[in-house]
């Protein structure tokens, strides 16, 4: 173990690598370019023994590794933005499939107007898709979810793909302290892949076979089945890791300062670390504040965010992403888990930061305070009173249940 | 039937598809009186149904066998001919099915 | 006949499948695995071939197989062909990519041109009906001027697709690739030839299979391996053979046909067969003549450069009798020498013989470009291979005799 | 915790300058965040970085606003930025310029100019690699580092004789505020 000033992107390629992937396909796209780049580097110099395939799209970087993996390999890939959405249909591909794909998403806005600050609709956006996606707070995180990523997707009891997801420049462009575990310590937490099926001409199985109606169905079911089963074993993996590695490792959901909490920040990626942060502040001044990080976005941990959440009174989802037309994916995600439930916390619902508009201790603060004084659907934090917004004539533009 | 995990197949499984029933027509008969073992009807088959070890020895598995007519279009000695279809098969080809020769053919 | 001491791969693409009867494509693909055996992994994009092939549980696959979406199938040979690298099988297992028209040529074209430029070691084929056959019969990019598809309906302002086919292979070259060709399911023995060369070549590599789509083309089932005869007998659709960008072959026409015979049996050209459309008709036949001109496809004698061999014209009159009444033509005394100069390749007639005997073959359907099932060759005495072969002594009275050979 | 921030031009090598005190920080055994303000900047464009150290793990991801000290590594941008926005009153910015500025106006925090391009150009010949001097003359100005951090950050990130070189710059420029730096300050 080894402590180590890095980037971001750095502490994601040294995981990769430490994870011993066989073929690798990456397009350019900012801001994910440093992982790709540290990886060709390493491959060029021999210190990765891997198959670099510079694609022509993102679209090709998930169809490579999609018959990389087929063929019975250890694959990685990453993308951002724009390059998340070409893979969608690859995405929803390589699940269908039950490829054991990891892939990092260094989450960006998405176009028009284009921007490539952080958000996190791109993965949000890939939701639907049977991908399993984790949510890193910070760069060790980030770090750490890539082992467990390859121990949950070829877990034969689940054999999906799993996304990692960090912010866009707030981590992958930040350098700070991780920790960077030794190759042996690696080999006993991740052993060699075992695929379950794959492409060899000694048993030559026919892959991606086209369906009817009589049977596709089932497939969705055993996929869904599947994600839900995968929150133990996501578990289990996590616990393992903490025996090997010696840290924690949170990958559905951390608690902080909820025991007795009357309120409760829920967040995804590195804006909890600046909810936790707030929340020292808060009860400092005797307010009982707590946050509720989701790791696990895909499978939705619903039983495990019920029992968390259940004895708060106010809840106060604040997210970089919506669904335009209605609101907060997971604000709304949330308030279906406690429906018809016997406990009923008010659920708020907030979107800030989008395309990089940085969330500050001010953001949370206002989200705390609007949700207090009466629950709120969904609303827009930070939005600058001195533009004048064509067409809207109240640019408070909000709407309340 | 199984659903395997990611809709995985085993091969040569579309055996299992008895595609003769497509046949409305007509079929395909080997006259075996000039066949020069050419294999250019075998060669020519879409559904590579069409088997033979020699002169006149040739035969369609009408089993699978959808009618086309392209082996009786492309014998150059004319020994196949289309016959119009009926529908219930000659002894003869009942016995291809059965044939351990023909089946370990289309099996390899 | 081929050799009955190799294992027999004539079904690696097994019957069953649910393709349209007289379908070219599934023709295609069986020569393909034929040529190709089993140590090979192949990729698929979406089309027909996949759909027709591949109805869970029901593989007609034999040779491990990925279908994956449309537009990626040389994207995903490259995981393939990157994994065997990975794992040192390169050298022994070969990827080959599979796609059709629309599939190869335009939504999967970027990923080609990828998979190409990067230099995998894939043979990617595209089994060419000219149309977006699974969908519907819809225009792709490499539909023939004047065809009537769905999406460019022949009416009355209107003669077809207005455009002439994209010329994918000389796009490949431009890749600079190693091996590119075309051939069609008709010559069955140059699908064989050229299926093998291009596996023995190592880089990527494209082969384009002119595959009729009896559905689509709207022609009699039957008339599947005539019209992909046809098509290259007119010069419309050249057989072709480019190794690291020179041409080193292209299939002679023996007697030029004109286009009408080859639009004539099939439903998407019948419009140009009604008033008007000769202007049409005649410039397919541009079409074709331009491609006889620039490949150099009519045998000298054929494009009257040299005065017909007055030998090989009888012999050609004969062929067309009925086999019970050769005519007896002039006879000549060749040596074994001189019977090799008639090899049947590069617009040479092709002369075989047999106990003494020598017969004109140049004209029969069992002879390709001075091959007969790929073993035996024009230009020799074959005597010897004709003991071992399944014909009798009556074999060769169907071609005509145009000599004796010398002692 | 302490907040520092850096202005430059995109290419000036601030996000170096960030790496680099980040290092050093972290070879104290502190705790450091460096991050820059991206954007899709050319070689150029007015940019920051920032840095955050502490003795506890930083949690804290936001841009900084109030830093306590700030690191200008191009004295043409003093005049279209306030370099002093946010700064507290004790805080201090440190100027990359061979003469003494009066473009900044500065409430009550303290300016330290130093000639960090001079010393580049003169140790390393590069004018434009003006960020370990600027460490060097944050080290004197400030004390929040120690000298032999900065150094082993330097020749861990750049080992060779250019990273020697970029010592002897940062030496330089350390003992040019503690000798005569003191002149500048108002």
């Amino acid at each position: 173990m080894t402590k180590k000033l890095l980037e971001g992107s750095q502490g994601i390629a040294e995981a990769v690598a430490l994870c011993r992937p066989q073929v690798i396909a990456a397009y350019p796209i900012t801001p994910q370019t440093h992982i790709p780049q540290e990886l060709a580097d390493m491959v060029a110099n021999g210190k990765l023994k891997a198959e670099w395939v510079n694609v022509e799209s993102e679209h090709s970087a998930a169809s490579v590794v999609l018959g990389a993996s087929a063929t019975g390999v250890r694959v990685f890939t990453a993308s951002s933005s724009q390059g998340i959405l070409l893979m969608n249909e690859v995405l929803f591909n390589i699940a269908g499939m039950r490829l054991p794909v990891v892939l990092v998403c260094v989450n960006r806005a998405i176009s028009a107007p284009l921007n490539i600050w952080n958000d996190q609709q791109d993965s949000i956006s890939q939701r639907d898709t049977g991908v399993i996606q984790l949510y890193a707070e910070d760069n060790q995180e980030a770090a750490d979810l890539v082992y467990q990523a390859y121990r949950i997707a070829e877990d034969h009891r689940v054999q999906l793909p799993v996304m990692v997801c960090l912010d866009g420049y707030v981590l992958s462009h930040a350098w700070e302290t991780v920790d960077i575990p030794s190759q042996a310590q690696v080999d006993s937490f991740l052993p060699p892949f075992k695929p379950l099926y794959k492409l060899d001409p000694e048993n030559p199985l026919s892959f991606g076979m086209y369906m009817e109606p009589d049977k596709y169905l089932e497939t969705r079911y055993m996929i869904q089945h599947t994600m839900e089963q995968s929150i133990g074993i996501i578990q289990d993996v996590a616990h393992d890791f903490e025996k090997i590695f010696g840290r924690p490792a949170t990958a559905i959901i951390e608690e902080y300062q909820t025991h007795d909490a009357t309120t409760i920040l829920v967040g995804m990626g590195s804006m909890v670390s600046l909810f936790k942060e707030e929340v020292d502040q808060l009860r400092s001044q005797g307010q009982k504040v707590g946050v509720l990080k989701l790791v696990c976005y895909r499978p939705f941990p619903k039983e495990e965010l019920y029992q968390s959440l259940k004895r708060a009174k106010h809840v106060v989802v604040i997210e970089k992403a919506t669904s335009l037309g209605f609101g907060g994916p997971v604000a709304s995600e949330l308030r279906s888990v406690f429906y018809g439930c016997p406990h009923q916390p008010a659920i708020s619902g907030f979107i800030a930061g989008l395309g990089g508009r940085d969330i500050t201790a001010e953001t949370v603060k206002t989200a705390l305070n609007k949700a207090h004084r009466h629950p709120v659907d969904t609303e827009y934090l930070d939005l600058r009173t001195d533009l004048e917004l064509e067409g809207i004539s109240n640019p408070a533009g909000q709407h309340k249940k | 039937m199984k659903l395997t995990i990611g809709g995985v197949s085993q091969p040569g499984t579309s055996r299992e598809n008895r595609t003769g029933s497509w046949r409305v027509n007509s079929r395909p008969s080997h006259l075996h009186k000039t066949c020069t073992a050419c294999d250019l009807c075998a060669l020519s088959c879409p559904e590579g149904c069409i088997y033979g070890k020699g002169r006149n020895t040739y035969y369609s598995d009408l089993t699978y066998c959808k009618g086309c007519g392209n082996c009786a279009d492309v014998c150059p000695v004319d020994d196949i001919v289309m016959v119009p279809e009926e529908k219930s098969l000659p002894q003869e080809w009942m016995v291809f099915s059965d044939n351990q020769e023909y089946k370990s053919m289309a099996t390899s | 006949m081929v050799s009955k001491t190799t294992e027999d791969l004539s079904h690696l693409f097994a019957s069953g499948h649910s393709a349209c009867a007289g379908c070219g494509q599934s023709l295609s693909v069986r020569l393909v695995l034929r040529a190709a055996g089993r140590n090979i992994i192949t990729t698929n994009s979406t089309g027909c071939l996949e759909v027709f092939s591949s109805n869970y549980p029901r593989s007609a696959w034999q040779v491990p197989w990925i279908h994956s979406l449309f537009e990626n199938a040389a994207s995903v040979a490259a995981g393939v062909e990157a994994a065997l690298r990975a794992t040192g099988r390169i050298d022994q297992i070969r990827v080959i990519g599979q796609g059709g028209d629309g599939g190869t040529g335009d939504i999967g074209f970027g990923a080609l041109s990828g998979m190409w430029e990067r230099g995998h070691d894939i043979l990617f084929i595209c089994y060419d009906n000219e149309n977006y056959a699974n969908t519907g019969v819809q225009r792709s990019g490499l539909t023939p001027y004047g065809s009537s598809t769905t999406t460019s309906p022949a009416g009355k302002v209107s003669w077809g697709n207005p455009r002439p086919k994209k010329n994918l292979p000389e796009i490949a070259l431009a890749h600079g690739l190693p091996y590119v060709a075309t051939t069609s399911v008709g010559y069955p023995f140059d699908l064989d030839k050229k299926v093998k060369k291009a596996l023995s070549i190592r880089g990527p590599k494209y082969l384009q299979i002119f595959a009729n789509c009896p559905l689509g083309w709207r022609h009699d089932t039957a008339f599947t391996i005539s019209i992909s005869k046809l098509v290259v007998e007119t010069g419309l659709y050249p057989l072709l053979e480019w190794e690291n960008g020179q041409l080193i072959s292209a299939r002679k026409i023996g007697k030029k046909k004109s286009v009408d015979e080859y639009l004539r049996l099939q439903g998407r050209f019948s419009h140009l067969f009604g008033p008007g459309g000769d202007k049409e008709i005649a410039k397919i036949q541009a079409i074709a003549d331009a491609n006889i001109a620039k490949y150099g496809l009519m045998s000298k004698s054929a494009t009257g450069v040299e005065p017909p061999d007055e030998t090989v014209e009888a012999a050609r009159a004969s062929v067309t009798a009925p086999p019970s009444s050769p005519t007896k033509p002039a006879v000549r005394t060749f040596t074994l020498g001189e019977l090799a100069a008639y090899n049947g390749r590069n617009g040479q007639p092709a002369y075989v013989a047999y106990k003494g005997k020598v017969y004109d073959v140049t004209s029969s359907s069992l002879w390709e470009d001075g091959e007969h099932q790929l073993e035996h060759k024009a230009g020799r005495d074959l005597t010897e291979d004709m003991n071992n072969a399944p014909h009798s002594d009556d074999t060769l009275d169907r071609v005509a005799m145009v000599g004796v050979l010398k002692n | 915790m302490k907040e520092i921030r850096v202005h430059a031009r995109a290419g000036q090598g601030a996000i170096t300058t960030a790496m680099l005190l980040a290092t050093a920080a972290f070879e104290e055994g502190k705790y450091a965040l460096a991050f820059p303000n991206f954007g899709a900047e050319r070689l150029g464009a007015p940019m920051n970085a920032f840095i955050r150290m502490d003795s506890q793990p930083i949690r804290k991801r936001s841009q900084v606003r109030n830093p306590d000290y700030v690191i200008v590594q191009d004295p043409t941008l003093v005049k279209d930025f306030d370099v002093t926005e946010g700064v507290p009153d004790n805080g201090i910015v440190i100027i990359n310029t061979p003469t003494v500025t009066s473009q900044i106006k500065p409430r009550t925090q303290k300016i330290v100019t130093v000639p960090a391009s001079l010393i580049a150009e003169d140790v390393m010949g590069r004018a434009d690699r003006a960020n370990t001097a600027l460490l060097g003359a944050f080290a004197a100005a400030t004390g929040e580092i120690k000298m032999e951090s900065l150094i082993a950050a330097i020749r861990q990130r750049f080992p060779g004789p250019m990273g020697e070189k970029n010592v002897i710059a940062l030496q330089r420029a350390y003992e040019f505020i503690k000798n005569d730096g003191e002149k500048d300050a108002k």
